[in-house]
């Protein structure tokens, strides 16, 4: 399945990148994706970062599902 | 009463100018079930940073889910408080030292729900709205990203 | 850090326009060490009473008393909370409704500061400010006289 | 000795004027003063207010002295 990932600040910054696309099977949660985005960003292990799954903060067991938009946010610093 | 609250726009470009801040004011003296304001302004620091002074913020965002979130905030406040009407409004790009990046406007028939509902929406904007701020330091092009407490 | 709090005029004839909060707002743009502004404003309430709506607070005080309960109040607060800086406004004379009598102003580098002083302040200023007003109701010159609660 | 005497808002509206020069026995209490004013005006009776002594708020025990400025504030209503 193909999902689409967003990097935010100093994330897309560590990254290299504000945005790909990923291919992944099927089922996938939200923990597994994130360890498979830290071995292909080693950088990302030292960085603080949240996920959030079609525009919602997503906890590790979340299924993540096709189309999704799975954005890494970094810590907020709104106002 | 506003009975249904659509989603407003919050994002502005750039500095918020205490001219926009008075006009909204203004636009409040026909409402004359209001008899409390509570503002909030946050302004950008010159704090001090290894390599220099910080110059400005440059704030991106994840405006989609920063827009819904605003929103919830909103409906949340409306919930808890007895409130009349209220504006929030965040800047995107460079906001210099010493501008205002955030205004949150909250107005209501007395003065305990105004109090309580600034400090409700400003510590939730803090906490879970998905803004991010590079703050610039000095001439030489240097920055660190801005992490709220 | 201001260090002397000389005693400021707080007494302004008639309504606080939303020119005159701008401006304050702007002054405070070149300083640099505050990151939050906590504003205050009390606006005349349409409310009904027996004989008609209020059409306005006609307010008179013990000045030279208020003046000095003014002062204490802001000595105060700059002793129990991180402020940077602190402007009070309070009309005297006729303010019409939907037009403010009282302007609060509050800043610090943090927010938290910001947030305690304004409520302090306002609360302080409603309890022991000696202050007057006369609700003007309808057309016909009634009256009745305010009370803080 | 001579006080002043200055009566603000509803006071001022129930008493006919905003100030008198009042002549009174030496030693004066707050509380004695209190007493005399509600003889010369009853309509005081049904009045809330307060009494200050030379801008103080004043209890009742605090002594008057010659000279003072006693102010009777009736219920605020700054903001």
């Amino acid at each position: 399945m193909t999902i689409s990932i967003l990097y935010f600040g100093m994330l897309a910054e560590a990254t290299g990148h504000p945005s790909e696309t990923w291919e992944a099977t099927d089922p996938l949660s939200v923990g597994q994706l994130r360890e498979q985005l830290l071995q292909k960003y080693p950088v990302l292990r030292d960085r603080k970062f949240q996920l959030a799954v079609n525009q919602q903060i997503a906890d590790s067991a979340m299924p993540i599902n096709t189309n999704a938009e799975v954005a890494l946010l970094p810590p907020f610093a709104g106002g | 009463m506003e009975k249904t609250h659509t989603p407003k726009k919050v994002f502005v470009d750039g500095p918020i100018s205490p001219q926009f801040i008075s006009d909204s004011i203004a636009k409040h003296q026909s409402k004359t079930n209001i008899g409390a304001h509570s503002l909030f302004l946050g302004q950008i620091r010159a704090d001090q940073k290894d390599g220099g002074v910080v110059t400005g913020i440059e704030y991106t965002a994840y405006t989609e889910m920063a827009e819904k979130v605003f929103h919830d905030i909103r409906e949340a406040a409306f919930a808890k408080f007895d409130l009349v009407c209220m504006h929030i409004y965040h800047s995107l790009g460079l906001v210099p030292t010493g501008e205002v990046s955030l205004f949150v406007f909250v107005s209501s028939a007395h003065r305990r729900a105004s109090f309580e509902a600034l400090e409700y929406v400003v510590e939730e904007i803090k906490a879970k709205v998905p803004i991010f701020g590079k703050e610039l330091i000095g001439e030489t092009g240097e920055y660190t990203w801005k992490e709220n407490k």
